[in-house]
């Protein structure tokens, strides 16, 4: 365990944590858009940035991106100077520039005091504010349909080519990570589509309701181990299957395990 | 045939030196991207076709050579004849024979393609009288445009390799690294880290692989001398990077070049395929069982590459997207390896140091900047080229002793250094030494050693401009402070320069650069504002101007710069109408000239050719007035 | 782990109170919907329970990609890390028995969590349907049960 | 849309025998895909992705990063004014007007009869001889606008308005 100071306060940490989850143990609050516990931390929206220093520093503070930083030992760490508080407002009011519609980036924007934003607003509003997220859970589970495309301010996510991505299986965590919701899909007991992409489902072998891709069943199975006849029933099916399943062994035994 | 000891070696090499002492006459055509652009190929061809017409005996030892940049490009193509060392300036094919016969002669030299120096209107026979050679100290640049780059014997003859033999026979890696200790190497790619305290972390870090890089993405615009080494002595890379290898203990390395440097890619190949065959990289090297081997990555054309991380990332073959470093490339670099990345010119010293000890090269400099240092000087002076001279030297002496002074004898307004992470330094820095920490103080950098000159028809906030919409291409785009930042920092300037800016502009540009400043994930963006602080910094007057005037003080930004003619100072040459795209300058012959504002782009094309300087330029909101008066049509 | 969850299915009256007893468990609106335990009516008065087993070897947490799925090793529970899921729903599709819900409205999975060592469910059970019982009893065949008319605690 | 296309793999193909299939390889091999086909094709770029077992959306996105890699087709002879600081300061935006001029296009466009794409390019180090154009493989120093007719050659005069 290591022990470093955060606005004053102690707080013991393994080692190997990262300042953003030593600064939360410790109780304060710092605001993130590209983080995601599960995923590799990416450094990118820069709004999770405090300043470290130390006792041996004569009062030299350094910045850091708090979710990519260490914690170490004897570090003093200060979330809320009047430096950090400026560049959070710059960096918070250049993306209310980019998505001045976007309800998130509003209010996160209204927290450091900024009702609209002080720069050029975006002509073409977007709700996209390029975290990274949805790129990097796909490369996470392994599919990489996605990538960013581009750079520089011309920077955006986008399948291969601009087509329907040959890659994608629909699972859909691009669009259930995105923290600005705004990747569009459409998914009922019957179909569904993302990124322009329709997909072939596994329809349920007793109620025919569709609840899975079939690239994701391949995907999974494939990579996991779990064999594809798992996935012949929908839930609710499998529910009431376990369930008679039940009754017949209370008649023989009694219990279920 | 194999060099397998240090005998063979040497053996290796006094061989290679009897064949240049039978080389009596030499002569040198300068065939470095520049000279080349000026034809310098043809230059070359005509003089290998006149010495072989020739058919001199070999007593006279005649013979010609392709080499490396000479450095003094603007006088292109060069021809050096050696030993006497005459140099020639925009040297044609069919002054080959001419040249050659004096040359054989074996005394004087063609007066008519010497250069002249414009301050004495004399010509200079001599190489090394030549103001812009006089006052250099080439170390890095040591055997450039000496050698082929093609010919590995000819760079042994000239003392290519002796500084890894002397490593790998006379020291441990850890004395190498003390020699570099001593020697008070900083990278030369910018940011000037010391080198060997880089090479000692990677050397104590743990890895079965380590890697030894080579940065060859000089992607600052206006520098080129990254280019020039690996084009012209493409061994002392190769030398240096052996011996960082050796030092560090890695079997492993890439040379990243960039995709605009075909020419380097060629030449470095070439002295890759030749030194492995000689034994001096790839296994067992020179016999002493240490294996390194080297491959080229060539870049895909990102000025963010230039960025370590980035770097390492396009090596690996991604998009070139810079990575949080709190944990060093020493440690986990490429591959996730320990990694050393030095650049092309630190890479070009190390192999000197070695040869001719750390004191040496520290004898050279300034207190905390050793050795010497090569620059671009380009821009608007009058001798342009690749330069070489000891940390500490000042600008004036670059700019004015070794330039030549300013392009038409104009006014100088200001040099900027350092590339899109540097800053303009005005008159008043002249006489400051050049070195890492003074030019940081006075809020530039080194950088990759770029120096362009401007003068005062360069409009300082149009530089700035210039820089932001570079790097607004260049910026990866992963961190908001420098995707959006540089965005919203160049609409802002769009605005001054079209006449839209407002007073409260300069405060919106400072609080928006200190933003970036502190927030952006690597260097390009928390340097991208330093060409717009420093030009604010030292240039304040011409913000002021644009932002609350409405008016460009150097006449270069179009919305807000009108042209008209001076009639009493007009001759009616004709010269503006002619040079005019818009033909929106009429007048008879011998008779007054006039500018049809409806039509004029305010391009400045007829301000520049005018012989009398009867072109003024002024403010455009003055145009009403001036119209009312009749001063223009 | 200390305890070990079961269920006597022939004990099982589906009354519907474990359902409640999870929902209001899990979230102040105690809508029976967003229950993790369920009760399939297998006649009058006769019910199956239908929960979570948290599988020795776990193929919800197999085919997780980003260990949000975890055994938490003091309940015997699989936890699932609320963080750490990213919602692609194949803990849903892969569980043999159908116990991963899907819940539309909150766009997240819900398992069956044995509410951290202490299951609610247990004791508002009134026939000891679902007993939460010391690993080393486990394995003893539970007696028939006896309705006394009392309700239980 | 539907990207532009090429059909003949052979080339591909032989660029591919000549790298490791390793994601390290990626930027070189496309490298030479673009030198021998001139630009990136849709079908060869799924063909290097499947090969090198790197994602076709890491692939389209090196290939979108990298400014020397073009997706569309590109004219017989590249016309490529630098635009280095050097040369900016030197008048390497009346190098674009003039080129832009003569040919009617805009940069990283192509001439409808594909014989000139016009690029912009970050400094080619051949600063001393600012401004800079590069046409094919040549390089010209200290262009001016007036000699742009010259140096595109008679090609692009019949392009000329």
């Amino acid at each position: 365990m290591i022990t470093l100071t955060v606005n004053g306060k102690n707080v013991k940490v393994p080692e190997g944590t990262r300042l953003l989850d030593a600064i939360r143990c410790a109780g304060f609050e710092v605001p993130t858009l590209c983080d995601h516990p599960a995923l590799e931390p990416w450094g990118g929206c820069r709004m999770c940035l405090v300043d470290v220093t130390r006792t041996e520093w004569d009062g030299w503070c350094k910045m850091v991106v708090s979710c990519m930083f260490p914690a170490e030992e004897g570090l003093l760490v200060l979330t809320d100077t009047e430096r950090v508080r400026s560049t959070r407002r710059v960096v918070i009011d250049l993306l209310l520039a980019r998505c001045p519609d976007t309800p998130l980036i509003q209010q996160m924007a209204a927290k450091h005091g900024l009702e609209r934003t002080t720069y050029e607003p975006n002509p073409a509003p977007t709700d996209c504010i390029l975290c990274g997220l949805c790129t990097r859970v796909c490369d996470h589970i392994g599919v990489s349909a996605i990538s960013s495309v581009n750079r520089g301010a011309g920077r955006e996510i986008a399948p291969p080519f601009h087509e329907a991505p040959p890659d994608c299986i629909g699972c859909l965590a691009c669009a259930e990570i995105c923290p600005t919701s705004c990747i569009p899909y459409e998914t009922s007991d019957s179909r569904r589509s993302i990124w322009g992409k329709e997909f072939e489902m596994v329809r349920c072998a007793r109620c025919g309701r569709a609840h899975i891709t079939r690239d994701e069943a391949a995907h999974f199975s494939d990579r996991t181990g779990v064999p594809s006849a798992y996935f012949d029933l929908c839930d609710a099916c499998k529910r009431t299957d376990m369930a008679r399943q039940f009754v017949k062994l209370s008649e023989g035994a009694g219990t279920a395990p | 045939m194999r060099i397998d000891s240090r005998a063979r070696f040497e053996e290796a090499v006094a061989a290679c030196r009897r064949a240049a002492e039978g080389r009596k006459i030499e002569v040198l055509v300068c065939c470095g991207t520049g000279c080349l652009a000026n034809g310098s190929q043809a230059v070359a061809e005509a003089f290998q076709k006149e010495v072989e017409a020739r058919n001199l005996p070999a007593s006279v030892g005649l013979f010609t050579k392709k080499t490396g940049c000479h450095g003094f490009c603007e006088r292109g193509p060069l021809v050096v004849i050696q030993p006497e060392g005459i140099l020639y300036t925009k040297v044609k094919p069919e002054h080959a024979g001419e040249i050659l016969e004096k040359a054989a002669e074996g005394g004087g030299a063609v007066s008519k393609l010497l250069y002249k120096d414009p301050a004495t209107k004399k010509a200079v026979e001599k190489y090394g009288d030549v103001p812009f050679y006089k006052n250099q100290t080439r170390v890095a640049m040591r055997n450039i445009g000496k050698v082929d780059p093609a010919d590995l014997d000819d760079a042994l003859a000239h003392g290519a390799y002796a500084g890894l033999v002397q490593a790998l026979f006379d020291l441990t890696p850890e004395k190498v690294i003390e020699e570099i200790e001593r020697s008070g190497l900083r990278g030369r790619g910018g940011a000037g880290f010391q080198t060997a305290r880089k090479w000692k972390a990677a050397r104590k870090a743990k890895g079965e692989r380590k890697f030894v890089l080579c940065n060859g993405d000089e992607g600052d615009p206006g520098a080129f001398k990254d280019r020039s080494i690996m084009e012209g002595d493409p061994h002392s890379v190769l030398e240096g990077m052996v011996i960082g290898a050796f030092a560090i203990g890695a079997h492993e390395g890439y040379i990243y070049v960039r995709d605009e440097y075909p020419l380097a890619v060629v030449h470095l190949t070439l002295a890759i395929e030749q030194a492995r065959r000689r034994g001096l990289l790839g296994e067992n090297i020179l016999g002493t069982g240490f294996d390194f081997d080297v491959k080229i990555s060539r870049g895909g054309g990102a000025f963010v590459c230039g960025e370590s991380s980035a770097l390492m990332r396009s090596i690996e073959g991604k998009t070139g997207e810079p990575r949080q470093k709190y944990v060093h490339a020493t440690d986990r670099g490429v591959f996730d390896c320990p990694t050393v990345l030095n650049n092309v010119e630190t890479w070009a010293d190390v192999g000197a140091i070695l040869h001719k000890g750390g004191d040496w090269f520290a004898s050279m400099g300034t207190a905390k900047s050793k050795g010497t240092k090569a620059f671009s000087l380009v821009g608007k002076v009058k001798n342009t080229g690749l330069i070489e001279l000891p940390m500490g030297t000042t600008l004036r002496h670059i700019i004015f002793d070794i330039g030549g002074g300013i392009l038409g004898d104009r006014p100088f307004k200001a040099v900027q250094t350092g590339g899109p992470s540097g800053g303009c330094l005005p008159e008043s820095h002249l006489d400051y030494p050049v070195d890492y920490e003074k030019l940081t103080e006075a809020g530039s950098m080194m950088g990759s050693g770029g120096m362009i000159v401007m003068d005062d028809r360069t409009c300082m906030v149009d530089v700035a401009r210039y820089f932001l919409s570079f790097l607004m291409e260049e910026s990866c785009g992963k961190c908001v402070p420098c995707r959006e930042g540089l965005k919203q920092m160049k609409a802002i300037f769009d605005g001054l320069v079209a006449g839209r800016g407002v007073p409260g502009d300069i405060g919106r540009i400072e609080r928006l650069a200190e933003g970036m400043q502190l927030g952006s994930l690597c260097e390009l963006g928390k340097s991208a504002p330093n060409p717009v602080l420093s030009t604010l910094r030292y240039f304040r007057d011409e913000y002021m101007a644009h932002a609350e005037g409405k008016a460009c003080p150097a006449g270069i930004c179009r919305d807000l710069t009108a042209y008209e003619i001076i009639a009493e100072a007009c001759n009616g040459c004709g010269s503006c109408a002619r040079a005019c795209p818009a033909d929106a300058i009429t007048g008879e012959k011998k008779a007054l000239h006039v500018i049809h504002q409806g039509r004029c782009i305010s391009c400045g094309a007829c301000y520049t050719v005018c012989p009398t300087d009867a072109v003024r330029f002024f403010p455009k909101r003055e145009l009403a007035a001036v119209q009312e008066t009749g001063g223009a049509s | 782990m200390d305890r070990i969850y079961r269920v006597v299915v022939e004990r099982c009256i589906a009354c519907g109170k474990c359902e409640l007893a999870c929902a209001f468990a899990h979230g102040s609106e105690g809508r029976p919907s967003k229950t993790r335990i369920n009760i399939f009516k297998r006649g009058p008065e006769l019910g199956t329970p239908v929960v979570c087993f948290q599988c020795h070897d776990a193929a919800c947490a197999a085919v997780c990609p980003t260990e949000a799925l975890v055994r938490n090793a003091r309940t015997g529970a699989i936890d699932m890390a609320r963080d750490r899921c990213i919602s692609c729903r194949m803990c849903v599709a892969a569980c043999p028995f159908g116990n991963m819900l899907w819940d539309e409205t909150y766009h997240c999975v819900q398992k069956c969590d044995l509410c951290g060592g202490d299951p609610k469910c247990v004791p508002f059970c009134p026939t000891h349907a679902l007993e939460y019982v010391p690993a080393d009893r486990a394995a003893e065949k539970p007696e028939p049960f006896a309705w006394t008319g009392a309700l239980a605690p | 849309m539907s990207q532009p296309s090429c059909q003949d793999l052979h080339p591909v193909e032989e660029i591919l025998e000549r790298y490791p299939r390793e994601e390290a390889s990626l930027i070189q091999v496309l490298q030479d895909v673009h030198r021998a086909y001139n630009y990136l094709p849709c079908d060869v770029l799924i063909k290097v992705a499947e090969v090198l077992d790197v994602p076709l959306a890491k692939v389209f996105s090196v290939s979108t990063f990298y400014k020397a890699f073009s997706l569309k087709p590109q004219g017989k002879t590249i016309i490529k004014v630098c635009t280095g600081t050097a040369c900016h300061i030197r008048g390497a935006g009346q190098l674009v007007e003039e080129v832009q001029r003569l040919l009617s296009i805009g940069p990283d466009e192509t001439t409808p009869d594909m014989g000139f794409t016009l690029k912009t390019v970050n400094c080619v180090g051949a600063c001393a001889m600012a401004p800079v154009l590069i046409v094919g493989e040549k390089y010209h120093g200290n262009a001016k606008p007036a000699k742009m007719p010259k140096l595109l050659g008679q090609e692009g005069k019949t392009h000329a308005h």
